[in-house]
């Protein structure tokens, strides 16, 4: 291959992983290739930085049904139901496009939820903004991002019609060039009906349904390769934008789908696309895959096979149904106007062969791409201003009279009511809404199906990470814990989203790998497992990391969702006690 | 009684419709929007809230055309009894079935909250069970609720009892939260029974949510 | 062939978002706007067998119908080659 | 003075609106439609003793600040008399 030393660059793929790739294929890549191996080793879908630190969560419990490694995890809540959670991360498309990012960040959580069969009951959000009260370029640009992820966050959501019943806001000057959006949602099902992401059994047909592939979020890595040069200059790396309604009718056709006995496994199309999904499901089950990526419903026309393997475009979901069922399949999707075909089928030979008009152009074995990815042990080191902050003593700082200080915390943003945030999200949409965002502490919804109740909360508290990394990070388990626990729920499992720095910063490594330390130590105290997550590095701009961000979504139960514990002062001389020191 | 509710691609308050009419012990069934005629022996038809067509181009104004429609427009030119709840007004209104269309909320949001309404007129059968300047604490929840209908439109429609539901405040005064001509939140067409409201009374049917004042709006229709 | 439908409310029906428009405009500094109206554009690709006069009447036809609210808004039709 | 923006997405970004729109006409019989897509219309009307020249300037200042989201969408500036 010509200028492949800067095609490598643009894929963020070193000679290490080139020759590596190589003996996997036994032969040199393709471009085709290329670019799945540098999807499937980015950070993002191989957790190559964290993967050493995560291992160490504990993840099981009585009440786990499924722990990480799937889309979602899944907890028992009694009258055999389940609940199934994750959080998200959508940070940096949402400081380019701050709607779009935060409505796409919305749609992908959904989707991770749904494919496994429940209907998303309740989102959460936690949103990092920087100073947005400053009267400058960077005060303006703050608003214009506070103002766009909120309207995304509502716009999608509400259209979809999943309650957004919480969430949390901070504020600090390090997110000034790198905002924060996760998005946390959970949806409930039957206990014996949920679905995974697999793909076996010899012949049987892989679906693709949903939206039209167009080339939403190929950006960098095509765009900046010499070899594309005048034809793909006018292609411009482009914003992914959501389309909620069709992610509406893509649940809606799903849920009808998860009734028939048509499904072996079904898997969202997010990050890395058709690759990620088509290689974790053929990889989860040891199997093999054959596509045919001119069968893929395309939206733009002189679509390439690499382009469509990248695609990030929304609302798309691989099914791998029985044999005989297709046609059935097929029709549930159409009933709902959306596009279904039939793209592939599976093997039982372990690898994953992809075909263009009956031509051949990429062959991968599939087990090694996701167990040979590059782990990485990054080297650490304990940061420098930590030595600064010990000295610091709370003496140091001037005496403020209570009457300010009540005056100075009342106004500060932190603690400012968030009615015009939470007030643009429709949060009593399915009338299960108990605790409404706004009632403060966790938000809870009743679950129809068996009379108990749902608690979740969302936190951390950056600053307080920034000064300790591990009890921070702690301390953001056992918030969430006592935010669940005082709606009178018991905490039962985690979702994380770890929001870090730039991992190449040995610095930024000690604060991860304290931070993981930290949630470990709280969890076990709690009792809490960690049953899924999500890692987000590299938020950074100009060598600026920002706080080390841990967010923490706790999910408890409450038996009897009468019992649900408000959490303001109910009547004139009740009394009131302090409890803890 | 028995209650149809209608499906359209992009609705998603069609099960919480249900759930509220089976609480006050009504029978219900679900619609598709390709249907070409209503079930037979239907009481009411609701038009359920959510997002038709993702409330592309205008809210509503794809969901008109769906077949269903046309059933709905002859059972309503019968005489039979329509009930549009958000999204669902928005339909009636394109669909031209009552009077007047919607804006974008004045602040442009999207605004979801519990928001205090006035009975204005109660002579009618979908608020027969009020009093006339009852208040009631109902979620509303849309982006495109700002209602707007010509002056002399609207002088007919006060003579003849056609504005039934107004914003107001917890003491009945003035509050608009979506910039509505005179704060209207539900109105009803000549013959009294095709009606179209803002608010979510099928969200306010149960203490646990907050409120069960919505009960004594659906209710009206049983009698 | 093309057809660009151009559509807004009325004189007299206030235009909330024309409204917002104006003043952030204004809180930007641009002191020169005295009016702003948000209305639609769309942008329709039509067969080109039609002759401009069929696809105009096809496009009017398509506003009464869906694309328009006659109610509160009013809309233009251009046809271009 | 007035200043006509048009506003749309650009090629290759996914319209959705354009999307159902296309699939709504298509559904009421309009089988000639190929494409659609759904933008914006902002009419801005100027204070007069701006010069043409000095109008597009600034209504491109506002379109780049404002008025146009250029991540994602293009825009057309018409001044007229
Ligand atoms: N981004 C957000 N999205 C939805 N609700 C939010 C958001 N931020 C804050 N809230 C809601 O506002 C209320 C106050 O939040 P917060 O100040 O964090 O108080 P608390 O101590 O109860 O967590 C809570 O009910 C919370 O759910």
């Amino acid at each position: 291959m010509q200028n492949l030393e800067e095609i490598l660059k643009a894929h963020k793929l070193t000679w290490e992983d080139y020759e590596h790739i190589k003996k996997i294929l036994g032969r040199e890549p393709n471009l085709v290739e290329i670019g799945i191996f540098s999807a499937m080793w980015s950070e993002h879908c191989s957790y190559k930085s964290s993967k050493k630190y995560l291992k160490g969560f504990p993840t099981e419990a009585p009440w786990v049904i499924q722990g990480p490694g799937e889309n979602a995890g899944v907890i028992d809540i009694g009258g055999d139901m389940a609940a199934v959670f994750k959080m998200e991360s959508h940070n940096h498309p949402s400081f380019i496009e701050p709607y779009q990012g935060a409505a796409t960040g919305v749609g992908g959580i959904l989707r991770d939820v749904f494919t496994m069969g429940a209907r998303p009951v309740a989102n959460l959000n936690a949103l990092r903004f920087g100073e947005v009260q400053r009267d400058d370029e960077i005060g303006a640009h703050q608003r214009y991002l506070v103002r766009g992820v909120v309207a995304g966050i509502g716009g999608y959501g509400n259209c979809v019609g999943v309650p957004t019943i919480g969430g949390e806001m901070s504020f600090e000057s390090c997110y000034n060039g790198n905002i924060l959006v996760n998005a946390f949602s959970l949806g409930v099902c039957k206990k014996d009906e949920i679905f995974y992401g697999r793909a076996e059994g010899v012949g049987n047909p892989v679906i693709y349904v949903g939206s039209k592939t167009g080339r939403d979020g190929l950006g960098g890595a095509v765009m900046s390769s010499d070899s594309f040069t005048e034809e793909t200059k006018k292609l411009r790396p482009t914003v992914q934008v959501g389309d909620p309604f069709t992610e509406k009718l893509l649940l809606e056709a799903c849920m009808e789908l998860f009734k028939t006995d048509y499904v072996i496994g079904i898997q969202d199309m997010g990050a890395a696309g058709l690759t990620s999904s088509s290689f974790e499901m053929a990889g989860r089950s040891g199997s093999g895959m054959r596509l045919w990526l001119d069968r893929v419903p395309m939206r733009e026309e002189g679509m390439t096979p690499y382009e469509l393997m990248l695609s990030e475009s929304q609302e798309r979901m691989l099914i791998c149904a029985k044999k005989g069922t297709e046609e059935k399949v097929l029709e549930i999707f159409h009933k709902w106007d959306l596009d279904a075909e039939i793209i592939g089928e599976v093997t039982d030979t372990g690898v994953m062969e992809l075909y263009w008009h009956g031509e051949k152009v990429a062959e991968v074995p599939v087990a090694p791409v996701s167990e040979e990815a590059p782990e990485l042990d990054r080297p650490t080191k304990r940061p420098e201003y930590l030595d600064y902050i010990k000295e610091t003593s709370i003496d140091t700082v001037p005496h403020v009279d209570d009457q300010e200080a009540f005056e100075k915390l009342w106004s500060s943003l932190e603690v400012v009511n968030k009615a015009w945030v939470y007030e643009q999200y429709d949060s009593m949409v399915q009338t299960n809404t108990v605790k409404h965002p706004g009632t403060l502490d966790a938000s809870v919804i009743r679950v129809k199906e068996n009379g108990k109740a749902i608690a979740m909360s969302s936190k951390c508290n950056p600053r307080y990470c920034y000064i300790d990394p591990k009890g921070g990070a702690a301390a953001a388990v056992m918030a969430a814990g006592r935010n669940v626990a005082m709606s009178g729920a018991r905490p039962l499992a985690i979702t994380d989203c770890l929001n870090y720095g730039n991992p190449e910063n040995p610095e930024m490594m000690w604060q991860f790998a304290q931070g993981t330390e930290g949630i470990k130590e709280a969890c076990k105290a709690l009792n809490t497992p960690v049953v899924s997550g999500n890692v987000s590095l590299y938020n950074e701009t100009n060598g600026v990391s920002v706080y080390p961000t841990p967010t923490i979504a706790m999910v408890g139960l409450n038996d009897d969702a009468n019992k649900v514990l408000p959490s303001y002062f109910q009547e004139e001389n009740d009394v009131v006690y302090i409890i803890g020191d | 009684m028995k209650v149809a509710i209608i499906r359209f691609p992009g609705t998603n308050c069609e099960f919480d419709t249900e759930y509220a009419f089976n609480i006050i012990g009504a029978k219900t069934t679900i619609v598709w929007h390709k249907d070409q005629a209503l079930p037979k022996d239907i009481d009411l038809v609701v038009l359920p809230g959510g997002f038709s067509y993702g409330d592309y181009l205008r809210s509503g104004a794809i969901a008109r055309f769906s077949p269903i429609m046309q059933a709905v427009q002859e059972f309503a030119k019968k005489g039979g009894y329509v009930l549009g709840i958000c999204n669902g007004f928005q339909i009636l209104l394109e669909s031209h079935l009552l009077p007047g269309a919607m804006k974008r909320n004045e602040n442009l949001h999207f605004i979801s909250k519990f928001q205090y309404i006035k009975v204005l007129s109660n002579n009618n059968k979908f608020l027969s069970l009020l009093e006339n300047g009852e208040i009631l604490n109902i979620p509303i929840a849309h982006a495109e609720g700002n209602y707007y209908v010509q002056e002399e439109i609207l002088k007919s429609m006060y003579d003849n009892d056609q504005v039934i539901l107004q914003y107001c405040d917890k003491n009945g005064e003035y509050d608009n939260p979506n910039g509505s001509v005179d704060a209207i939140a539900g109105i009803c067409n000549k013959d009294k029974n095709v009606f179209g409201l803002m608010p979510h009374p099928e969200r306010a049917c149960e203490k646990i949510l907050g409120s069960e004042d919505g009960i004594k709006m659906i209710k009206g229709f049983m009698y | 062939m093309k057809a660009i439908v151009n559509i807004h409310l009325k004189e007299g029906v206030l235009d909330p978002q024309g409204k917002a428009v104006k003043h952030a405009l204004g809180s930007l500094g641009f002191q020169n706007v005295e009016d702003v109206r948000v209305g639609k554009q769309i942008i329709l690709t039509l067969k080109d067998d039609l002759s401009a006069d069929e696809a105009k009447k096809e496009v009017e036809e398509m506003c009464e119908k869906l694309l328009a609210n006659t109610v509160i808004e009013d809309y233009t039709i251009e046809i271009v080659q």
